[in-house]
């Protein structure tokens, strides 16, 4: 067991937070976020030669074969920045999708665009109904000759503004909500009968809602089987949720650095606020979030890679009940330990704010994981342990 | 003991209703109800509609209705729920009460009717940024030179001053003294020479607060009010109102409301929300907290009524405990809304906006209700000073 | 609306605050307690000289006819002294019972003798496997010529053991699970076929388990309907929790006001421990929780005489949730503010805490009555709110 | 970064597994499988029989097993689930380790054997009535005459003391410097002359801590660990040693496995309460924080192995979260028993008694459980002392 990192992830560590610190303040955020597109193109760039792009892929494509740790160490550093560059769109969603389901074609054709910066993808995967159910999809495909002819809203597409082609879950066989009969289809942006309507998001990104009117996608646009793609779909969500964890896991570490920071500075009273003892304690709960947001984000980059699929979600979503919680906890403390100046758009601790409470906000929230890991029955640990027991008394029944 | 509304105050609340359907503006009902914002104009209007038989929570003789604390309670209940619920600033619940325990005869005779008009919009200038929680600490000065004071200095968190023709302010006018001892109370115009307001913009994307700056201002020696150097008293007598009022039992009501009204539209793994245990569960939950306020406000009241100015314990935890149970109902209508809580639609727009069709149009106010909500456990005295205080002035400690 | 007591009852609170403050300190509920039958017999007498036997019955069978508010008052200050003596087995639940639900025979015989401290009940209810259900009832009774026979266990029967009388829930028709076909039955603690197993609670009280073996009961001795008992039950079982909850607020006040006195007088690090910002919050953290309670506590004697079953379950649900929360926060918090001492026997805190643990279980805990206000829909509040403004709306859309 | 167990350590737990169904005692496995107490003979018996490869925690060459940190931690793990866990005293953890790092040879060669085969019984007399969470406000005395102190004063909240044969002290050495620093460490045998142990009874019901007074005892100084007036150094070894092995998952662990235990024998409105949605999100939240807190403590042990000595964020808070995590979890087996906690089973009653039949023998411990587990917040160090140290010696506040 070695919670070290190795060379190699030592170094990306070290590169992207120097990339980070030195072009990523909050004051280059701000820049960034007010310009179209809505975040730094340059940066982008960076991020394709610093191989941040490039990180989850295999070598055959340009990639560099990195797991869930190397994404994970990327990530917290980006939360760290709140950056708002189309990372998880491109890189860990619609790449993951690529990875997991696309055909050799595909990813030779694909992958080394992205590695290369080159291509920004998305990932269509929310209807307004669907809520946190990745299997509900109403968003028809049906087949016409050599052609699939895509027919519905999807709604909450995040980068989808910026993308050049969009990865589109639609329904191909079966009712509403069944979980076989689900394709995915790689559809151009400006592909007739598709149009885009844009939209900021609560905490500063930007996304498209996409109408489809019976837009023609061809064959060799299909990603996989096209009634199989749910367990792709499943699976490269729970990638994304981990990725989600470690950049929430950023946004803590820099929420506690700050408002400590505040509490040893601001003075009230006549003294500094952080001599306190009640926002002493207080400092001290955000970092007892903080640092069982760091072990379950750990937990889920160790499970993620689990082929066994109930162990992997059932890691997976005890994570993100984890950060959901902390969101809270540490989002509200955070703010409360700065009174009103936290409440400024032009103080950074708002913006971390928001960021987490978003994030809770995709891909299930903090109760939508629970009632998912209640319903696989905990993290298991409990039936190891029992069955542990119940071994070991049989064996000393029958040795007496 | 009799715990029940008697039958005079359920007549009360039957009369209040009536007024309320003669009276109000059907525009502004409607828009309130969908949770679309006012213009200063149309709050005018509201108000002076509301303030028809007088301002509900003055004594008679200043232009008030003369009303029980119950009747105050029942009104504001009705109100919200109708909804006819405006603030036209803060010249009903603060100044105006300020200054007809404390001001003289010509300000009243000035400024109550042109607050019971709704033609002065006050705001209140009490926070500066150095002092935070320590609101005594401020240092806008007034020196007074012949008939008037000079002002110069710096306010901040100040709602709606944007829209506002009054200021009334805490200025420091005596620095040798201990800071509470030095601090007078004074009225004024906010398009005097020399005040500038610039906005603030909170996380929830909103303009509500201001910071407000001094520079040179002339404020004439009859906008003093009371005595000078007091002001800290008329200050705390002012903050001891606020606090009072501020259990958001309404607010909270409100925000219980929409959750259930939008669970019953949700549905999440197939089954409509507002059907599934756990959430009704959660909602209970809030239910069993929001009512305990609700009779500890009572509580409160009933004893405010039988011996005025003194504090129970009671009535000092609800600002405390309001602020939590406001931000718990906001997070509840958070969790209900769910990931379409997502787009953000700046208020410019929200009125030319039917999407998404599915939701009622008071959805996209949803997040930035939440975030704003954080605000309330800091304004007014944030929950670490009203612990504080109750540590002090209730439990001896 | 008035919160102020009457004059009658500011002089019954006067008299049992005096009563208790003279003769029941914690040393004196040690003696007590410590010596069989575990309760003060002539605490019983002095509370029948004081009129509190008879506060709940109608003055034709020498009662007072007291309301909920006169029984908060007795209860809020027995709580304030952890009183051993049967009051809720006696006066509040077998009394209830023969109030609502005996003939006039019965009332006549018996509660002259419950108001002249003559005669101790007590309400056999629960079977280890009904838990808070009180409709859970397997224990039979078959009719046989102008006999009941009574067959089964009955266990928790608080004070049985000094009963003279026990009243017992049996089924006379139906299924295990039914709210129809249950009956009262008032039975000899001297049948024969009755045994009595006695045990210690865990906050001190006394209390039997029963087996019943074909215990014969006389005609006469059927508490009304002998299918229809339930409602009679259940609404004295409400009656019983708006008690307990009085009496957990007793606990309350008392367990906030020794923990404050501590506070004031324990140093450590050279200072008294209450001049610690973080304790001085807690403190009131508690004031608040006693402060809640004591609202609820206020709103289920309002609503608990109310005829119309769904609103008083309702308000006494919602009170025993309060309380029960209450009961962990006031408990937990009173105790760690003691520290060690708190969590010894010969301090009376930890007494106080296991009391009100123990309320929290009687008639329902917190969760349980939480699902029985989530079924009836909340408080209602919320449907009154809708109603008025839909009907507002409504009228207003006429009128246009 | 290989957040998995190596093989190596895959090996190891196979090991443990078969030295525990090797050398095990079945009669004690069946007591501690039914929560039944052991006599002291009983937990000496059992001590010696895991103490067959050495003392766990111990290097080599005192008599230990010289065995990792994650090692010990798998170890640990077993022998709870097993279960085999008997606790000796304090010898293992809290003196032993104290004795081989500070103690001189004579003092190692004759306790360190004593300890790791069973023979002496060591408890902890740190805690004093008047000092509490201020430990270094001690009053016990130890004046030297000649070849020998005199001990005067008393200790409380020692546990087990009316089974030990040895209790380690702090005593005053010194009055005229900063109270931490007249401190000193002696060894007692607790049946010299003038000491008296007297139980108390805590709120669960049983005698697990005495208070031990000391009355004139004479004490050689041979007894002195390390140097005259180091002590305070001495007892923070010692408490990082104890607070660092403090998250307590095991015991979290195994009442949450009693609790699901329980859960499904036990039906809530005709229904299995093991199978009710609401129940099963109130387990996997416990689960959840106990992953977290176990991760955590993984992290711990993982930096120790590397810097031994050094203190990281994640280690400071083991205590402070375990027994939060610890309560929580006693909470859930409370919840679960429900109304059955009612009767209060004394210790002696327990062999004999087989009612309530539909309930596993343990179900009598429960309430108590629940009632003592409110010390863990309190013992080794209270959670507001956690915190001050986390605030100062982590924050930095």
């Amino acid at each position: 067991m070695k919670f070290d990192l190795s060379e190699e992830q030592r170094l990306l560590t070290e590169s992207v937070e120097r990339l980070m610190l030195d072009s990523y303040g909050f004051g280059d955020r701000r820049k960034y976020g007010g310009e179209d597109p809505g975040f730094s193109e340059a940066m982008w760039e960076r991020y394709a030669e610093l191989g941040l792009l490039a990180l989850p892929f295999s070598e055959e494509y340009g990639g560099f074969s990195g797991g869930p740790v190397e994404t994970m160490i990327v990530m917290e550093a980006f939360g760290k920045s709140l950056i708002l560059e189309p990372y998880l769109a491109t890189v860990v969603l619609a790449g993951g999708l690529l990875r997991r389901g696309g055909n050799e074609a595909q990813k030779t054709e694909l992958i080394p665009l992205i590695v290369n910066g080159r291509a920004k993808l998305a990932f269509a995967y929310a209807e307004s109904q669907s809520r946190y159910d990745l299997f509900h999809v109403e968003t028809q495909a049906k087949k016409q000759g050599t052609f699939w002819a895509l027919s519905g809203v999807k709604t909450r597409v995040l980068h989808g503004d910026v993308a050049d082609k969009i990865i589109v879950s639609a329904r191909t066989a079966g009712g509403t909500r069944d979980k076989n009969g689900i394709g995915l289809f790689l559809v151009d942006v400006h592909a007739p009968g598709l149009t885009r309507r844009p939209f900021l998001t609560q905490d500063g990104l930007r996304g498209v809602e996409i109408a489809l009117g019976n837009v023609r996608v061809d064959e060799s646009n299909l990603i996989g089987d096209p009634e199989g793609a749910f367990p792709v779909i499943s699976r490269v969500a729970d990638e994304a949720v981990t990725a989600l964890c470690a950049e929430a896991l950023g946004c803590f570490t820099k929420m506690q650095a700050i408002t400590l920071g505040y509490l040893k500075t601001r003075e009230q009273f006549g003294t500094k606020i952080g001599s306190f003892q009640v926002l002493q304690h207080r400092a001290v709960d955000m970092l007892v979030e903080l640092e069982q947001s760091r072990s379950m984000t750990l937990y889920a980059a160790m499970m993620v890679g689990e082929d066994n699929t109930i162990e992997r979600e059932r890691a997976v979503s005890a994570a993100k009940v984890q950060i959901g919680r902390s969101s809270k906890a540490i989002g509200h403390q955070s703010i409360q330990l700065h009174g009103g100046i936290g409440m400024t758009m032009e103080y950074s601790i708002g913006h971390y704010f928001k960021r987490v409470v978003m994030i809770d906000m995709l891909f299930g929230d903090a109760d939508h994981h629970l009632r998912r890991l209640a319903a696989l029955g905990g993290l298991g640990a409990v039936d190891s342990y029992r069955s542990h027991r119940t071994m070991v008394a049989t064996n000393m029944t029958t040795a007496r | 003991m009799d715990l029940m509304f008697t039958e005079g105050d359920r007549t009360f609340r039957e009369e209040v209703r009536k007024f309320l359907y003669d009276s109000t503006i059907p525009e502004i009902r409607r828009k309130l109800a969908e949770g679309l914002k006012l213009s200063k104009e149309e709050i005018a209007a509201g108000a002076r509609s509301l303030y028809k038989k007088g301002v509900p929570t003055w004594p008679q003789e200043y232009g008030g209705t003369g009303w029980t604390l119950v009747q105050q309670y029942i009104f504001e209940e009705e109100v919200r729920a109708f909804p006819a619920l405006v603030k036209f600033g803060s010249g009903e619940d603060l100044v105006g009460p300020v200054i007809y325990t404390f001001g003289n005869l010509a300000q009243k005779q000035y400024y109550l009717p042109r607050i019971a008009n709704a033609t002065d919009w006050w705001c209140q200038g009490f926070s500066e940024p150095g002092a935070g929680s320590d609101l005594a600490a401020l240092k806008t000065r007034a020196v007074r030179h012949g008939d008037h004071y000079v002002v110069d200095g710096q306010k901040t968190w100040t709602s709606s001053a944007h829209y506002a023709d009054w200021i009334f302010c805490l200025v420091r006018t005596n620095l040798d003294v201990k800071k509470q001892q030095g601090i007078s109370f004074l009225l004024i115009d906010i398009k005097s020479p020399g005040v500038t307001v610039r906005p603030i913009h909170l996380i929830d994307g909103g303009h509500e607060v201001s910071e407000v700056f001094f520079d040179n201002v002339h404020v004439p020696v009859e906008n003093l009010v009371g005595e000078e150097n007091k002001g800290w008293g008329y200050a705390k007598y002012l903050l001891s109102n606020e606090r009072f009022g501020d259990a958001g039992v309404g607010v909270s009501k409100e925000r219980m409301w929409r959750a259930l009204e939008l669970a019953a539209q949700t549905y999440v793994g197939g089954e409509r929300l507002a059907d599934q245990p756990s959430f009704r569960e959660k909602v209970a939950e809030l239910d069993v907290q929001l009512k305990a306020l609700e009779i500890t406000q009572l509580r409160a009241i009933a004893n405010a009524s039988k011996q005025q100015g003194a504090q129970d314990p009671a009535s000092s935890i609800l600002k405390l405990r309001g602020s939590e149970v406001e931000q718990a109902a906001a997070e509840l209508l958070m969790a209900v809304m769910g990931p379409n809580a997502l787009p953000y639609i700046p208020d410019e727009e929200l009125g030319s906006r039917n999407e998404p069709p599915v939701l009622p149009r008071w959805a996209a106010e949803i997040a930035p209700t939440y975030f704003y909500s954080r605000a309330a456990s800091i304004y007014s005295g944030s929950s670490e000073i009203q612990k504080n205080i109750i540590a002090k002035a209730i439990l001896g400690l």
